[in-house]
């Protein structure tokens, strides 16, 4: 507490209780400075508006002013934080004091009047709403006051679903299950080829019959037989060289190539 | 004794975990008119320990206010709300339906994201729709679990709200202000002028 | 009206979350005598909506037993048959009777529990037997219900269903296959037809 009887403390417990039991107007002359139990300038102006003691219709604004300024003061004076929008809020009163002060024809628009009409019309509203929500809170509240019943059975819904399916709907999902699961039958193709056995049964009879080298293309039947169909002829020269290969493996040929990709030479093996 | 849709509507009222419209009840019920049994009940319930009360147009049974003292617990099951939260509740319940901005320029001070997720995760207060200004900012109003809780018929029965309402204090300041300024300039004939705002008004 | 004491354990009873002793009523109400007045309240609530029952010494309010078909109701809801239901339905029209497991074995995939007791929710499907066959599976087969919600006159009349037995579409899906493979084999023999070419090949 200080001299002046300016007490600066912990705020009034900003909670429900204190708040519900009345606007902090009667805490006496005593002014618990802490700005952080204000909601903003607009907050601190009404309370200490209220501390005039008279309704708000007839609240002196010079003298409201007056508080404003000189609190802000004595908040500066002891080094306190204050907040930039208090700061505004003295200046901007600070202004509207001295035009309130000043001779009438020398001031624009807006008048002054017409300025401090609106704050009061501002205090008023706030004022309002701060009453009201004190005069709500006071009520029996259900969970305080008043109760509901703490076990209820329930009331049940129970859902019954209503199916919808269009025919359509039906007849297309089937048509489309057959078609999704009608059996794919997969054939091998009974294909015209030269086996490993007759081409390997070839080259051992040719190799037989040479000695110089020979090309293994060569070895293969001859054209005529299968010129209408290329895979056949696929067919025998790769039987063939896969024959030739076993052949040299076992001995009984010798294989040749000059160049990478170049065509493959083959004799009959040297005893 | 009471007849079998009075004895339904009191079962199902006893039941029911939320307060029921009287549609509700009556699709309940099979579509039976409930009407004449709700006033039955509240009647025959008027002063025994627990009360039938119809909240913004929902009847639910609870004990009755007298015997708050005795049925207070120990532990508290309603929400302790901060200072500023009662003031925007108030606000809103007052003023519905209000933009943010509107709850701001009567309180002159910011209202932090949270303050109202409060009052709408307690089920108080709801988003009702936007504005057709620019900016089509949301609006905020009261939902009849508010009623029910603070115990209102409807919001006719705020406490105070036709002495508000007369007096102009839910009106805007700049409607009021215009009201008054017209007054005081017919009789000064003065010129036009363009109001100053309050510092934290413009802000 | 019933004195104070009585509307006070009237109200504790309706608060309470839990049956309560008369000791625990008593205890709440500051020692008071509590017996009066729960005969008095068991009596005046006897032919109510809502009783006052004591069990193993636990005093609580509950709904009138025979009022308790009045605390549900059914809500219909219109839902759409998913595309899962609709395909078992189909195979239980056109095949019918038919088991889970020749579902499964035409649908390719398992069938979830769930389906054909939406089916059967719907009215659509019955279980009609058993298979005699090891195991003797539950055998399903369509309703009246499912005709006249799809307006058919019979099975007959299902769109397509001709079709469909003349395309082969309609048999089990291991006799089909027999079926494919034995006219390969016969074709082949006979050297008359090309055989099936491999989608590639034909590519």
């Amino acid at each position: 507490m200080t001299a002046d009887g300016l007490l600066f403390g912990n705020p009034p417990a900003p909670d429900e209780e204190a708040w519900d039991a009345a606007a902090p107007v009667e805490r006496g002359t005593a002014l618990y400075l802490e700005l952080d139990g204000w909601e903003g300038p607009l907050d601190l102006l009404l309370d200490l508006a209220r501390r005039q003691k008279v309704d708000l219709k007839a609240i002196s604004i010079l003298a409201l002013v007056d508080q404003y300024i000189g609190y802000i003061g004595r908040a500066e004076a002891l080094k306190l934080e204050l907040a930039a929008d208090y700061l505004v809020m003295a200046a901007w009163l600070a202004y509207l004091k001295s035009a309130l002060l000043l001779p009438r024809d020398e001031q624009e628009q807006p008048s002054p009047e017409d300025l401090a009409l609106r704050l009061h019309l501002r205090l008023q509203r706030l004022g309002a709403m701060r009453e009201a929500a004190a005069r709500l809170f006071a009520r029996d509240r259900v969970g305080r006051d008043l109760f509901v019943r703490g076990a209820p059975e329930g009331l049940r819904v129970d859902r019954r679903n209503l199916w919808h399916c269009e025919w359509f709907a039906l007849v297309s999902a089937y048509g489309q299950l057959r078609a999704r699961t009608e059996p794919v039958v997969h054939m091998v193709r009974d294909r015209s080829v030269m086996t490993l056995e007759s081409a390997l049964e070839r080259l051992s009879a040719l190799l037989g019959v040479r000695v110089e080298w020979m090309e293994l293309r060569d070895f293969l039947p001859p054209t005529g037989e299968f010129a209408d169909d290329p895979r056949r002829q696929r067919s025998a020269l790769a039987s063939s060289f896969v024959a030739a290969l076993e052949l040299a493996r076992l001995g009984k040929a010798e294989l040749r190539q000059d160049e990478t990709f170049g065509p493959l030479h083959l004799r009959l093996a040297a005893a | 004794m009471p007849d079998d849709l009075t004895r339904a509507v009191e079962a199902a009222l006893f039941a029911a975990e939320q307060p029921l419209t009287a549609e509700a009840l009556s699709a309940h019920l099979g579509g039976a008119s409930v009407g004449p049994a709700l006033v039955e009940l509240a009647a025959h319930y008027a002063e025994r320990g627990v009360r039938l009360v119809e909240h913004g147009e929902r009847w639910q049974f609870q004990t009755a206010p007298d015997l708050a003292h005795l049925l207070r617990r120990e532990r508290e099951q309603v929400r302790r709300l901060s200072r500023a939260a009662t003031e925007v509740l108030a606000i809103v319940a007052y003023h519905e339906p209000v933009s943010r901005a509107e709850i701001e320029a009567i309180r002159g001070v910011q209202t932090s994201p949270g303050t109202l997720d409060v009052l709408m995760e307690a089920g108080w207060v709801r988003v009702t729709g936007r504005r057709e200004v620019p900016g089509r900012p949301v609006i905020y109003a009261t939902t009849p679990d508010f009623l029910s809780h603070f115990g209102l018929a409807s919001r006719q029965d705020l406490p105070g709200i036709d002495d508000l309402k007369a007096a102009g204090l839910l009106d805007p300041v700049d409607d009021a202000f215009e009201r008054l300024t017209d007054e005081t300039r017919a009789e000064r004939d003065d010129g036009t002028a363009a109001p100053l705002e309050l510092p934290d008004e413009s802000a």
